[in-house]
């Protein structure tokens, strides 16, 4: 690999607090040239600020800045994207209503006689964005894209300016596995022009697949930083929680347990018919079962989050029936849907999810106000009770119930969304990607959970990216394409396997080439391929990654 | 960097900044009453205390609905046209006592608030066009209603409604104070007040939790057009006459700066019912002490304009950086 | 699209019993009157009242203010008794909008037009049309800049400074010379508001060294904000003895500031006002307003007759100076029943 | 930063990831296309409504379609639509200008000052700089200071009055253009509004969909946050958008005097909701990121017609009748409109 001991970029002793919140408490952290770095930690362990402070988002309280043997301080992100630091910041930063192509160029617009080249710019942007797989009509506004197709946006935006560092916050939290796979090459052909990555993520694989360094945060401090080849799997996560490595062993790369069976007798909790919405989702139908996990699996955009909101009315009216144990909806509205314990958990949980200015407090109880209030009168006590229950169960880390919801990390208002709908009670869970941005040990915690609240009858609807998630997590996998059901996995069918050999056969009315699943891999019979395709070079340090995901799979059984 | 030197001050002065966006507008308040009476002593008799609650009172009520509004994301221009409407009707209804007048000035600005609240909760029309449409036809309505021009109106009921006390406080001020604490009460106990402030907050959120998103925002607009015509009332018990064509001029613009002016975000998910008070206060207050010193409305004018902008500044939030 | 006006049902009656009358030709210029041979190098003559001639009305600001609506009624009216085709439109205190009403009454054949302007500026590009159209312009109650009998007929209308002249006279009379006064003034920027104050200033500076004015407040020729406005003058200067307000819905706000202080209108503070409308006169008649001078609005008479005289020959002097009532505790009673009041 | 780094950025590699498409099968081009048209339709909401209002009243009035009365609309409309312009800009930012009627009232009256004292010079320069002096504080404290357009704004409704009324002695002095005045052919005729006005608005629309000033004030509007990580200029946008929405009023005012003859101290009351009301008719955003020049001035045109048409119809039964039928006539048109959109948004 490139060989590099050039430092681009050194903070040290950098603090940060907000309103009391000691977000980040002496941290130095230094990349180099052609080098990645993964900086990682549990939710609210100050990744996010960290990167903020760095790119001139938040003023830092204390600590310096080192950038290209400078001193310097960034006032703004423009200034930091102009000295050559290019950011994918953790949420999806885009302007929704804006075409995909103009989001590719905003700042930079090719100009021909002083004007913009639209042409020329919807040209280029096709070209672009196809070479990272998503193919798109380029002038459609972005808001029409899965978060998942936005997110590669982002980073084809990210990579596409002269930088010296690239910093992405998450950028695979909505991805598919072909999508990790693709942003590892864009990655690697960075490093390879000496460019510094840092890259944060909650995925474990991810980072022994591509990082060269590692840098821990806990509690906003460094606890460890180095390289990461060193390092097993156990330390990592023993690092990040600041537990015994012995109390982290017992814990694989999912909770789930193996315990359950599919029971598709009896009637469904739910029952979906027919359900389309003009031009997204065509004519799907599927049931759940109390006490079931049923997969729903696909690509990027295949409208799994779509059927998923088509089920609680929340597109309007559409196509389609619904049954809750066996009662048909009659309204289609989200409200309906919950009355009858039918709840979703959206997908982009800034847009759908956090009412940003409300308390911690406020946003978990908000869907079940009706239920503690007596006379429209909200009963405090009550609320109380719900709050520190779930605040403890789901372990979210806040300063209080009163701080407003969007001062918390990522991670943890993605726990406070699952309360929101766990304190319902409800019959029905429709989980739209439940652990994405969530730390190691609260995925772990959700996973289990997901499996205690179906032991107690409850029907899961389940979409992840992350395939193992998907397969461990499922009873049934229902696969889905551009919007219609291409096949079902049961039983043993469940597995990476399967799920790829069902994404690869076409249902007759299709015509065109028959797609193949993935570039390179046979279907493999060994372990977790959707994980680390072979097409990826391991890195050079590896003596975990190989193994890895086979041991962790083995723990976890 | 000098930041490390800071590091002690700077939670401080972020309090202090939070603390002047608390309460920056009770402050100003209290300010500007300190230069009233410091211009003037006579300021402090309770003749001109009385005569300043009795001016801020209608813009209170309305100013109370229209934070309402506000708090979901919305605007309401249509206030001072349903003033009107309350206007115009009051003479025609107050023959049959004053109950039944209210009854009809109350029920006509609650169907003039429903006609806002469905066109923005069914149709998706845009608040503050949806309202302007209301502005100019609800009041060209009243002065159809009223046929002729500006009416005297001698009901005794109405005009000590307007014109007296009780406990050396104006009924007028007792009605506003009444409707603060119900609004208070609205906003800050109980579920409504919640799902109020999450629709202006994130409208698709709350939507996809289930509340009922339209009841919440037709409840708004029927609330602010029953409290502006109640402001409508007082109007007119306080002015002897009842006159559509030009009641509650301007009084949209009035209501939103008490808004505004007393911490209320106009980009909704917050709603505070004492800043409003404390708003209207303030306008009312600066336009007295201006009127009083006998100042040219060039001067005035640019005054008010100065000092609004200084106010909410003052009392904005700032983001921590 | 043009209709015959169809006037108000009392308003004729009225129209006729308190009908204008002119100032003796001494106020207003005397000489060659303007005729249709005359008006901007001559223009066609016309029989307006054929049934067939096209009579265009502007009028200038709301018809919800009484002096507005009588004025378009007392045009109607006659317009009606004559059998003209009147075709009319209300600007609602626009000048930009009054510009482009009036050209368009041209191109629905307007072949004469009697116009109320907002304002004494700004009707240019209305009156330049008129004139390379050749149509006559009849301008009533408010002034416009130009000339007569080249960019307008003539101007019928009460003289503003005139009122206020009488008014400060009025001030004095109630008060026996001395008094701190109170001034409410119209909507700044208007040229009846500036006249009236100006009238009136000019008045008591030159005649009554015992009247001061120790307050003078612009409240939008409105009745709630001239309640609002003297309530705040009254706590500030509790020796206000006299009030002249620009106009009678100022001058009744005014009368309710004033009780609610605990003062007694027309005793502790004598009022003088503007404008002659019923329910101010009925207060002249109580004795709570001390006098109010007349702005009459019926204009219809008058200004068709003066159109006539255009096309007639007899011709229209330039400034036709109406002779406003002055209604004072001798003669309001006595008005009311007669209904000469408005 | 040039695009051509565009090329370098993804790296060689191995098989090409299999493209995904969006939408099956060979019919769906036809059916893409077919929606992008419902899509125009539902965009032009406006402009379907204004050729349907349009029609009917060709057919029932027989002056409505006359160029003397057209001409009537156009030369005394136009530079009143230049305030919509500057307004369209504001708005897409997502903000809001209520100052533009007293500004508009303002450039009139410094234009007839500047015309009467110093000549055509200062009539069009001294309007231009107040103006543009007059948005740049507005636009320092809403994009410096982080104050909401919306307050700031209404202080600079309050605050251009009181100025206006400083320069005429509180109303008392009408300043008039003299009339041999170069200054005056610029608002005579009605051509010369026309075109000082078309050229005005082929500008503006150039400026907004084919510079970066454009993209960057759109998406400020769309989200402003997302505009400031991706290092747009945000402050500065936001304070270019004020000066030029306040410029653009004054100098609408300037040539409104130029037209009119004088500064006429008591006009542009309530313009601003007018022109508000034109640039969301017109389809633009109120929440900003979204809208159009194109939009504006059908939104412009649909207002200036159904006014015409209430005028020839409704006014002899008064002013009262007049307004609601005014009231109802927008009501109308916004929920045709937002029933057109429908189903463009998701929700
Ligand atoms: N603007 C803010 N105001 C107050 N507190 C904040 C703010 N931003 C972050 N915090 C707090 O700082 C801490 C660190 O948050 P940060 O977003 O950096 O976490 P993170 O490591 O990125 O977590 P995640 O993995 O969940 O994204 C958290 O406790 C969070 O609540
Ligand atoms: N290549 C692509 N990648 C991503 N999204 C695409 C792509 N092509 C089209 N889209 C659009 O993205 C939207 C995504 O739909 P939806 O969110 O239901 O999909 P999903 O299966 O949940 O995918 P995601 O993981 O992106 O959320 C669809 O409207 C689809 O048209
Ligand atoms: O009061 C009247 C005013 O309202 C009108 O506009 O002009 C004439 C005045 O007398
Ligand atoms: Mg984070
Ligand atoms: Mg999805």
């Amino acid at each position: 690999m490139v060989p590099t001991d050039r430092t681009v970029l050194e903070t040290a002793g950098i603090g940060k607090s907000f309103a009391g919140v000691h977000a980040l408490r002496g941290v130095d952290l230094t990349l180099h040239a052609g080098q990645v770095h993964a900086l990682i930690g549990e939710n609210g362990a100050g990744k996010s600020t960290l990167i903020k402070v760095i790119t001139g988002v938040h003023r830092p309280d204390a600590g310096r800045l080192r950038f290209g043997g400078q001193e310097r301080e960034f006032r703004s992100p423009s200034e930091a994207q102009k000295a050559g630091i290019s950011t994918i910041y953790q949420e999806v930063n885009l302007v929704p209503m804006m075409s995909v192509a103009r989001n590719l160029f905003l700042g930079r617009e090719p100009r021909r006689f002083g004007l913009l080249d639209v042409r020329r710019m919807n040209r280029e942007a096709g070209r672009v964005l196809a070479e990272y797989g998503v193919e798109v009509d380029v002038t459609r506004p972005l808001q029409t894209l899965g978060l998942g197709a936005q997110q590669m946006v982002a980073l084809a935006r990210a990579v596409q300016v002269e930088a010296r560092v690239v910093i992405m916050d998450e950028p695979t939290s909505s991805l598919e596995p072909r999508e990790v796979e693709t942003l590892f090459s864009v990655i690697r052909g960075l490093t390879a022009r000496g460019i510094a990555v840092v890259y944060v993520s909650h995925r474990l694989d991810e980072l022994y697949a591509i990082c060269d360094r590692v840098t821990v945060l806990r509690d906003g401090r460094v606890v460890h930083s180095g390289e990461l080849a060193g390092l097993d799997r156990l330390e990592l996560v023993s690092l990040m929680l600041g537990r015994e490595q012995s109390v982290v062993r017992d814990k694989g790369t999912t909770a789930f347990g193996a315990g359950r069976r599919s029971r598709a007798g009896g009637t469904p909790a739910l029952r979906a018919r027919g359900l389309s919405v003009r031009h997204r989702v065509h004519d799907v139908s599927f049931d759940v079962h109390p006490g079931e996990v049923v997969g729903l699996g696909g690509l990027l955009g295949a409208g799994r989050s779509e059927t998923a909101k088509a089920v609680v009315g929340a597109l309007g009216a559409g196509a389609g029936s619904v049954e809750v144990a066996g009662r048909p909806l009659a309204r289609r509205s989200p409200a309906a849907a919950i009355r009858a314990g039918v709840v979703l958990l959206p997908e982009d949980r800034k847009v759908e999810g956090i009412v940003p200015n409300l308390s911690v407090r406020e946003n978990i109880v908000l869907a079940a106000l009706p239920t503690l209030s007596r006379a429209g009168i909200v009963s405090r006590a009550r609320q109380d009770e719900i709050v520190d229950r779930f605040v403890q169960r789901l372990r979210i880390k806040t300063s209080g119930p009163d701080q407003k919801v969007s001062d918390l990390s990522g991670g943890n208002q993605q726990k406070v969304l699952l309360a929101r709908w766990l304190c319902l009670d409800p019959e029905v869970l429709l989980l739209d990607e439940p652990t994405r941005g969530i730390d190691v040990g609260a995925k772990a915690e959700v996973q289990a959970l997901i499996d205690e609240l179906a032991s107690d009858g409850l029907g899961v609807l389940l979409i992840s990216s992350d395939p193992e998630e998907l397969i461990e997590g499922s009873d049934r996998v229902v696969v889905l394409k551009d919007g219609a059901v291409v096949g079902e996995l049961t039983g043993e069918q469940v597995s990476e396997e399967g799920l790829l050999a069902a994404l690869s056969h076409h249902p007759a009315d299709e015509c065109g080439p028959v797609p193949e699943p993935e570039p390179g891999p046979d279907p493999d019979p060994e372990p977790g391929p959707g994980i680390v395709p072979e097409s990826v070079p391991q890195p050079a340090s590896d003596t975990a990654t190989g193994t890895d995901s086979g041991d962790e799979k083995g723990t976890a059984r | 960097m000098s930041a490390l030197g800071l590091a002690g001050v700077v939670p401080d002065r972020d309090r202090s900044l939070r603390l002047l966006q608390q309460y920056g507008v009770y402050a100003a308040l209290l300010v500007l009453f300190a230069v009233s009476v410091a211009l003037d002593t006579g300021f402090l008799s309770t003749g001109n205390l009385r005569i300043q609650l009795f001016q801020v009172a209608p813009t209170l009520v309305v100013a109370l609905g229209m934070a309402l509004v506000i708090g979901t994301e919305g605007i309401d221009l249509s206030v001072g046209a349903v003033i009107a409407v309350s206007a115009a009707v009051i003479p025609l209804y107050i023959g049959w006592g004053l109950p039944v007048a209210l009854v009809v000035a109350l029920a006509l600005g609650a169907v003039s608030g429903l006609a806002a609240g469905a066109m923005v909760a069914f149709t998706k029309v845009q608040p503050i066009v949806a309202t302007l449409a209301l502005m100019i036809g609800v009041r060209g309505i009243a002065e159809l209603v009223n046929g002729d021009s500006a009416k005297p109106v001698t009901d005794s009921g109405l005009l000590s409604l307007g014109a007296d006390g009780f406990a050396g406080v104006p009924l007028m001020a007792w009605i506003a104070a009444g409707c603060v604490a119900l609004t208070g009460t609205l906003v800050h106990r109980t579920t409504f007040g919640r799902q109020l402030v999450a629709v202006g907050d994130n409208r698709r959120a709350a939507r996809l939790s289930g509340l009922p998103v339209r009841r919440v925002l037709i409840t708004v607009y029927l609330l602010s057009g029953v409290l502006a015509a109640l402001a409508g009332a007082l109007i007119v018990g306080h002015g002897a006459e009842a006159d559509p064509a030009n009641q509650g001029l301007n009084m949209e613009l009035d209501a939103i700066t008490a808004v505004v002016v007393g911490g209320t975000p106009l980009t909704g998910g917050r709603v505070r019912v004492l800043g409003t008070v404390a708003g209207a206060l303030f306008m009312q207050l600066i336009s007295a002490v201006l009127t009083q010193h006998n100042v040219h409305t060039s001067i005035t004018q640019i005054v008010e304009a100065a000092i609004i902008c200084f106010a909410v500044y003052a009392s904005q939030e700032r983001g921590t950086r | 699209g043009s209709t015959t006006a169809t006037g108000g049902t009392s308003a004729s009656a009225a129209n006729s019993a308190a009908a204008q009358q002119v100032v003796p030709p001494s106020a207003s210029a005397a000489g060659p009157g303007c005729t249709y041979q005359s008006y901007a190098g001559g223009v066609p003559k016309l029989d307006i009242t054929d049934g067939k001639t096209i009579v265009g009305f502007s009028q200038s600001e709301s018809t919800s203010n009484p002096f507005r609506a009588t004025e378009t009624s007392s045009i109607e009216a006659e317009a009606k008794r004559l059998g003209v085709k009147l075709i009319e439109r209300n600007a609602n205190a626009d000048v930009n909008a009054q510009n482009s009403q009036i050209e368009d009454m041209i191109a629905q054949g307007a072949q004469v037009l009697i116009v109320a302007p907002e304002n004494s500026a700004g009707l240019g590009p209305a009156l330049a049309e008129a004139k390379s159209k050749k149509i006559p312009v009849l301008t009533i109650d408010r002034t416009v800049t130009g000339t007569a009998c080249s960019d307008f007929v003539a101007f019928i209308g009460s003289n503003f400074y005139g009122q206020a002249q009488t008014a400060a006279d009025d001030v004095a009379v109630a008060t026996g010379g001395t008094a701190k006064v109170a001034i409410l003034q119209g909507t700044p920027g208007n040229n009846v508001s500036a006249d009236r104050t100006k009238g009136f200033t000019d008045e008591i500076a030159a005649k009554y060294p015992g009247l001061s004015v120790v307050a003078s407040q612009t409240a939008d020729f409105d009745q709630t904000t001239g309640q609002k406005v003297m309530e705040q003058l009254l706590q500030a200067h509790p020796e206000i003895t006299a009030v002249y307000a620009e106009n009678d819905g100022m001058a009744l706000g005014a009368m309710q500031a004033i009780r609610a202080a605990g003062k007694v209108p027309g005793k502790d503070i004598k009022i003088v006002s503007i404008d002659g409308i019923q329910q101010a006169v009925q207060d002249v008649a109580s004795g709570q307003i001390a006098a109010d001078i007349e702005t009459n609005p019926r204009f219809g008479p008058l200004a068709f007759q003066s159109l006539q005289d255009l096309y007639g020959g007899a011709g229209v002097q330039p400034k036709v100076i109406i002779k406003d009532n002055h209604f004072t505790s001798a003669n309001a009673q006595q008005a009311l029943a007669q209904g000469l009041v408005y | 930063m040039s695009p051509t780094v565009l090329t370098s950025a993804v790296p060689d590699r191995g098989p090409e990831p299999e493209p995904r498409r969006t939408t099956g099968g060979a019919g769906s081009v036809g059916r893409e296309r077919r929606e992008r048209l419902a899509a125009q339709v539902q965009r032009r909401g406006a402009l379907v409504v204004l050729a349907l209002v349009a029609a009917v009243a060709s057919m029932v009035s027989a002056t409505f379609p006359t160029w003397s009365n057209v001409s009537a609309i156009l030369g005394n409309d136009a530079f009143v639509w230049l305030l919509a312009l500057g307004m369209t800009f504001v708005i897409i930012t997502g903000g809001i200008d209520l100052s533009v009627g007293s500004m508009y009232a303002l450039g009139g009256v410094l234009a007839a000052y500047g015309a009467q004292t110093h000549g055509t010079w200062l009539a069009i320069v001294l309007p231009l700089a107040v103006g543009a002096a007059w948005g740049t504080v507005q636009g320092l404290l809403v994009s410096r200071a982080g104050m909401a357009p919306f307050i700031v704004t209404l202080a600079g409704l309050l605050g251009a009055r009181g100025l206006l009324q400083l320069v005429t002695d509180e109303g008392a002095t009408t300043y008039l253009v003299p009339p041999g005045s170069a200054f005056r052919s610029l608002g005579a005729g009605t051509w010369t509004p026309v075109l000082i006005v078309a050229a005005l608005f082929g500008l503006g629309a150039v400026l907004l969909t084919r510079t970066r000033f454009g993209a960057d004030l759109t998406a400020i509007g769309g989200n402003e946050n997302a505009a400031r990580l991706m290092g747009l200029p945000v402050a500065r946008t936001k304070l270019l958008v004020h000066v030029l929405s306040a410029t653009l009023a004054a100098a609408a005012g300037a040539l409104g005097s130029a037209r009119l003859g004088s500064g006429v101290t008591t006009i542009g009351v309530g313009y601003e909701l007018t022109a508000i009301a034109a640039v969301v008719i017109g389809g633009t955003l109120l929440t900003g990121g979204s809208g159009s020049v194109g939009g504006t001035v059908t939104g412009v045109l649909l207002l200036a017609v159904i006014h015409n048409l209430i005028d020839q119809y409704a006014s002899q039964y008064g002013s009262a009748f007049t307004d609601t039928v005014n009231g109802a006539f927008l009501a109308v048109v916004v929920l045709v409109q937002a029933l057109l959109a429908r189903g463009r948004q998701e929700e």
